[in-house]
């Protein structure tokens, strides 16, 4: 029997359709199905300035945007031969992982709402609305940020910030062994996730699978630490890891990541509270909004003159590894940008982790992959 | 009887020797029956001017005079929301039943079957690929039923509006009560808008 | 103390109602109206509307107190707004699904989906005539009417399954069949768990049982009949950690998924009438009905009602107990359900009736000492 | 020069398809080869090089001609290597790259419904994001969006 979960189903969060093919309650055989979100962000992009695509990559993964947007700023930078100076790397980093907490948090909350756990689902929520107060009070947004900009960031944080910051991690930190009281505490909680949804390592890497579902696998995989972008190799973290590779696994290593994403986040605050400086760069032309740019003639002159190139980059986004394509023929506009959606990937592995457990395993299997549907659609 | 053709149903049953409900009452100033007969014979006029008189009764309340306000009350005042997540704003429509705002002390519980939904909160992108599916939905409802456009891209498609497989704005498929701007809106903005739609139904009086 | 029950204030009342409306009126109407016939049948027809009544309200009041404690759980408020502190929610909510629109699928079978959410609602309800609430105040006195309260008690999954069949969803069949089999699984310790306490009290009447528990009661000495019989009410009653035939996350609605408006209000309502029949069964078996501890001072037991009131404040208490497992535990999977009800519940409460079997052969209880009357 | 040391570690099973290695901006390097024998270099780059993971598949339409490029990670380098090849023709395909990685399956799925690039013996391949019954490619120079009426809004200032 084909049954149909989705798009609307209480197990998606999102838009999509799982179609599974159970046999009693044993599922034998998943097709899952997307698009219902595609929205042509890469198409729009071909008419879009460089500047106003990030608006887009903020709507292409609504739990990290800014993470997102730092994916997107980093091969426009790399296509237009543009260098943001090192206290906007800082704060690139900064944004990059408290977005990782919120991201987490918000799939903690998910992901024990489907095991049919109710308070912690208002305790994630509660939580992720401070560090969204924090986003709030330097880029004015809670979800949508359009914080970077090509050669830097928009604005700096504002004063106090860095205190106020600090609190919330300490709050947080607490919260977190609280958290894992909730979950790892509960024998219900081990039964159900032990064991389930398992893809091992070599069928991770053939699948393409990367992100906290490859790290629960035992490779230790974290392009922050393999291929160092912004000033990730100036900040001390551990990569998260486990070995069992199936839901607790994902689940341990995201609470570990959001640690880490806590000592990163405190060591950033450190270095910005003692290195004053520009966070945008100079002598940007005027069509990529710096406000210091040259006026009249000259901007545009700029913008006729700027070198061709083509730009890629790869983030650790916190659903896995983000990269993105930026093809810069000289015009106003991007020729093509294609993003590589970690999502995307980890889902369309969904046959290898999903056939033969049971219907009420969906939603803990599909809860630990973390579906972003924005971005999987684009 | 030796015939062989199909029998064909006789259209009318036979009559039975007498109906059930017509016996042989005389009327009321014929010749003398038994006392308890008579009120038999009163209670059976009475029972149907009784049933007509209450039936239009109701009719009457439940046409605005009494019970109307009392059921307005109680639709307003328990919107059931249907439970899905298009884009962006489903994550902000989650963020209203969090904690902070707590959409439930206005009496908004989500439901996940539309069966249970008075109300369809369409939070985000709709593409052509979902219309259907959202039309779908909003057929599912039992009446009285509402839509809130929720952000941007269900007014009018947002920032998506050129895109090739976005709808620019939900109301080209289902009617919109209310409208809420933002890219997208805050939680505020979501509970002020089911404030909105209250104040609506309300003042329609429906 | 002479046992009134509900039904003879009903009766009461229909005579006095009858007998004084006969009084006034003429000859004819008068002979018409005082007959025994009528006063009884009115009588049963007041009984039930009573009983629906106080039932529906204690419902209605049940579910704000969940509302607003899982609201406390989670750090939230709650219904609030409607009526002080929400009070009137619930009711509101009540009245919109009243007046919404029925609507049945054109695939579903008509009778089954009627009259499925239907039975459901009268077989909850008609627990209640059986239960005894307080001394005198018992709605019914039947000497089976434990193992009536549990047959009716047992009905459910019947109903729960017809509707989720007839309703032609899959969702609605798949919640159906896990209800059908959760519930079945359960229903094996409960009664053996009452079988523990039927030997220890030596009754089948719920009221000599609440009678028996003036010393002690039962929680003590049936710790483990205590046990599985809360583990298998919270299956009974559907709830987390047993909610599997809802669970939101897998299933939509489980097998309420096509039902709207007033048949929708049904199952909710004799959810959470069922509910509050385990917790008043709990009560009741366990933790002495209306009964307080002879330590206790004798002005808290002697106001007026107060045999209703400590009944229904320990009624609220247990509820509040399941609410708190709400709140904290995650769902359980339908196999690991079944086991734990074949492989765990059975042995435990067969251990519990030997236990109880054995406390009755010595007639001692450890804590409390040799009691005279026990075992019946 | 690690273009040099690509280029000759390929050689062996894949050199005569391949046409340059180039760098590239945030890669190690851009292979540019043949497409007629796309099959030889994904195995060469995948078993010899050690590229085992298959990060992204896309296309780019050049209005003259197509681009299939594909962006491949090393766990023992810790690099990515991108590969690329020019499609001509009406009909542009290239063969799948799923035997090699099982992870191009949605990625090439994508490309031939966005950009119209055909994807010889791929095993599943079906519309993916957009309706079944989607007859364009969109992302395709030619295909132009059309602002909706209200929405005239053409002049942007530089």
């Amino acid at each position: 029997m084909w049954v149909n979960m989705g798009p609307q189903h209480p197990m998606t969060h999102g838009l999509w359709n799982l179609r599974v093919k159970i046999d009693g309650e044993l599922i034998v055989d998943v097709d899952p199905e997307v698009g219902y979100l595609h929205r042509g962000i890469e198409k729009i992009s071909e008419d879009r300035h460089y500047n106003e695509i990030i608006t887009l990559m903020d709507r292409c993964c609504y739990v990290a945007g800014i993470a997102w947007e730092h994916v997107y700023i980093g091969a426009a930078e790399n296509a237009l031969h543009i260098t943001a100076p090192e206290r906007a790397q800082w704060l690139r980093v900064m944004c990059d992982e408290l977005q990782r907490l919120a991201s987490h948090i918000m799939w903690y909350a998910a992901f024990v709402q489907d095991l049919g756990l109710m308070s912690p689902f208002l305790y994630g929520m509660r939580d992720r609305d401070l560090i969204l107060d924090l986003f709030q009070s330097f880029t004015g947004g809670r979800l949508t940020y359009e914080y970077n900009r090509v050669g830097g960031v928009r604005n700096d944080v504002p004063s106090g910030f860095t205190d106020r910051c600090r609190k919330v991690m300490d709050w947080l930190m607490d919260r977190f062994v609280e958290y894992d009281r909730l979950c790892l505490g509960s024998e219900i909680f081990r039964r159900r996730c032990d064991g389930l949804g398992v893809l091992k390592a070599k069928e991770c890497v053939d699948l393409g699978v990367t992100g906290p579902m490859l790290r629960s696998a035992g490779v230790a995989r974290d392009l922050r630490k393999d291929r160092p972008y912004a000033v990730y190799d100036r900040v001390e973290f551990d990569v998260a890891k486990a070995d069992a590779a199936d839901v607790t696994a994902r689940y341990l290593v995201r609470m570990e990541e959001m640690r880490q994403s806590v000592r990163i986040v405190r060591q950033t605050l450190d270095w910005l509270d003692h290195h004053p400086g520009p966070v945008l760069a100079d002598h940007l032309p005027r069509w990529l909004g710096a406000p210091y740019a040259p006026m009249g003639n000259e901007g545009y002159l700029l913008k006729r003159n700027f070198p061709r190139g083509t730009g890629f980059a790869a983030v650790e986004e916190p659903h896995g590894e983000a990269q993105a394509y930026v093809v810069n023929t000289g015009g106003e506009h991007p020729y093509r940008t294609k993003f590589r959606s970690p999502v995307f990937v980890n889902l369309s592995a969904a046959k290898h982790y999903m056939i033969g457990y049971r219907v009420a395993d969906i939603p803990p299997i599909m809860g630990s992959v973390d579906i972003c549907v924005g971005e999987v659609d684009r | 009887m030796s015939s062989p053709a199909p029998a064909v149903a006789s259209p009318v049953p036979p009559k039975s020797a007498a109906p059930l409900l017509e016996t042989e009452i005389p009327l009321v100033n014929g010749p003398a029956v038994p006392y308890v007969e008579i009120e038999t014979l009163r209670a059976r006029e009475f029972i149907p001017q009784a049933k007509e008189a209450l039936s239009s009764l109701l009719r009457e309340q439940m046409e605005g005079k009494l019970l109307r306000p009392v059921f307005n009350w109680a639709g307003r005042n328990s919107l059931f929301p249907l439970h899905w997540g298009l884009a962006c704003c489903a994550i902000e429509f989650a963020a209203a039943f969090g904690a902070r705002w707590d959409a439930e002390r206005f009496g908004v519980v989500p439901r996940s079957s539309p069966r249970q939904c008075d109300l369809l909160i369409v939070n985000g992108t709709v593409t052509w690929k979902v219309a259907h599916k959202l039309i779908t939905l909003y057929e599912q409802m039992p009446e009285p039923k509402w839509v809130i456009a929720m952000g941007n891209c269900a007014t009018g498609g947002g920032p998506f509006r050129t895109a090739y497989s976005v709808v620019p704005g939900v109301d080209k498929l289902v009617p919109v009560d209310i409208y809420i701007a933002g890219c997208p809106p805050r939680p505020e903005a979501l509970l002020d808008g089911i404030l909105q739609l209250e104040e609506l139904i309300r003042r329609r009086g429906e | 103390m002479s046992n009134v029950t509900l039904f003879d204030v009903a009766n009461g009342l229909a005579t006095l109602l009858l007998t004084g409306l006969g009084s006034i009126l003429p000859q004819p109407l008068h002979g018409w109206l005082i007959n025994p016939n009528l006063i009884f049948a009115l009588a049963a027809t007041l009984f039930g509307a009573i009983l629906l009544g106080a039932s529906m309200i204690n419902t209605i009041m049940l579910i704000w107190f969940e509302r607003k404690m899982l609201g406390r759980f989670m750090d939230r408020r709650g219904a609030m707004h409607v009526g002080y502190a929400g009070l009137l929610q619930n009711f509101a909510d009540g009245l919109k699904l009243f007046r919404k629109h029925t609507l049945r699928p054109r695939e579903a079978d008509s009778l089954g989906f009627y009259a499925g959410p239907t039975a459901y609602m009268v077989t909850s309800v008609l627990i209640f005539g059986i239960l005894p609430i307080s001394t005198g105040w018992s709605s019914g006195v039947l000497p089976l009417s434990l193992l009536l309260a549990l047959a009716i008690f047992s009905f459910a999954p019947l109903f729960i399954f017809i509707s989720a069949w007839s309703s032609n969803n899959k969702y609605s069949l798949l919640g159906g069949m896990r209800s059908a089999a959760q519930m079945i699984a359960y229903e094996v310790p409960i009664l053996l768990a009452v079988v523990a306490v039927i030997l220890v009290s030596g009754s089948f009447d719920l009221t000599t049982i609440v009678n028996l528990q003036q010393n002690y009661w039962f929680w003590g000495p049936l710790f483990l009949a205590l046990l599985v019989f809360v583990v298998g009410m919270l299956a009974e009653m559907e709830r987390i950690p047993f909610d599997l035939p809802e669970a939101e996350a897998e299933l939509v609605e489980g097998w309420n998924t096509e039902y709207g408006g007033m048949l929708f209000a049904f199952f909710m309502l004799a959810d959470y009438v069922r509910a509050l029949v385990g917790s008043i069964l709990v009560v009741l078996l366990f933790l002495g009905g209306w009964t307080l501890p002879s330590y206790v001072p004798s002005a808290l037991t002697s106001f007026p009602l107060a045999g209703i009131f400590w009944f229904m404040l320990k009624t609220y208490i247990v509820f509040g107990v399941f609410v708190w497992i709400r709140a904290s535990l995650p769902r359980v999977r339908t196999d690991q359900l079944l086991k734990v009800g074949w492989m765990r519940m059975i042995p435990l409460s067969l251990l519990s009736v030997v236990l109880a079997a054995m406390l009755v052969l010595v007639r001692c209880l450890p804590v409390f000492g040799c009691v005279p009357g026990l075992g019946g | 020069m690690a273009t040099d040391d690509l280029a000759t570690q390929l050689a062996p099973r894949a050199g005569a398809n391949i046409l340059a290695v180039e760098p590239f901006q945030g890669l190690t390097a851009r292979v540019r080869f043949r497409p007629e024998g796309a099959l030889d270099v994904f195995r060469a780059v995948h078993d010899d090089l050690g590229y085992d993971h298959l990060s992204m598949v896309g296309a780019i339409d050049w209005v003259d001609h197509r681009e299939v490029f594909y962006i491949v990670w090393s766990d023992v380098t810790k690099q990515y290597l991108g590969l690329s090849a020019d499609l001509t023709g009406d009909a542009p395909h290239i063969e799948s790259a799923t035997p090699v990685w099982p992870s191009a399956n949605w990625h090439e799925r994508e490309a031939w419904e966005l950009v119209g690039v055909a994807f010889d013996h791929h095993p599943d391949m079906r519309h993916l994001l957009m309706p079944d019954d989607y007859a364009f490619h969109p992302l395709l120079r030619s295909f132009k969006l059309h602002e909706p009426e209200e929405l005239e809004v053409k002049s942007r200032s530089v």
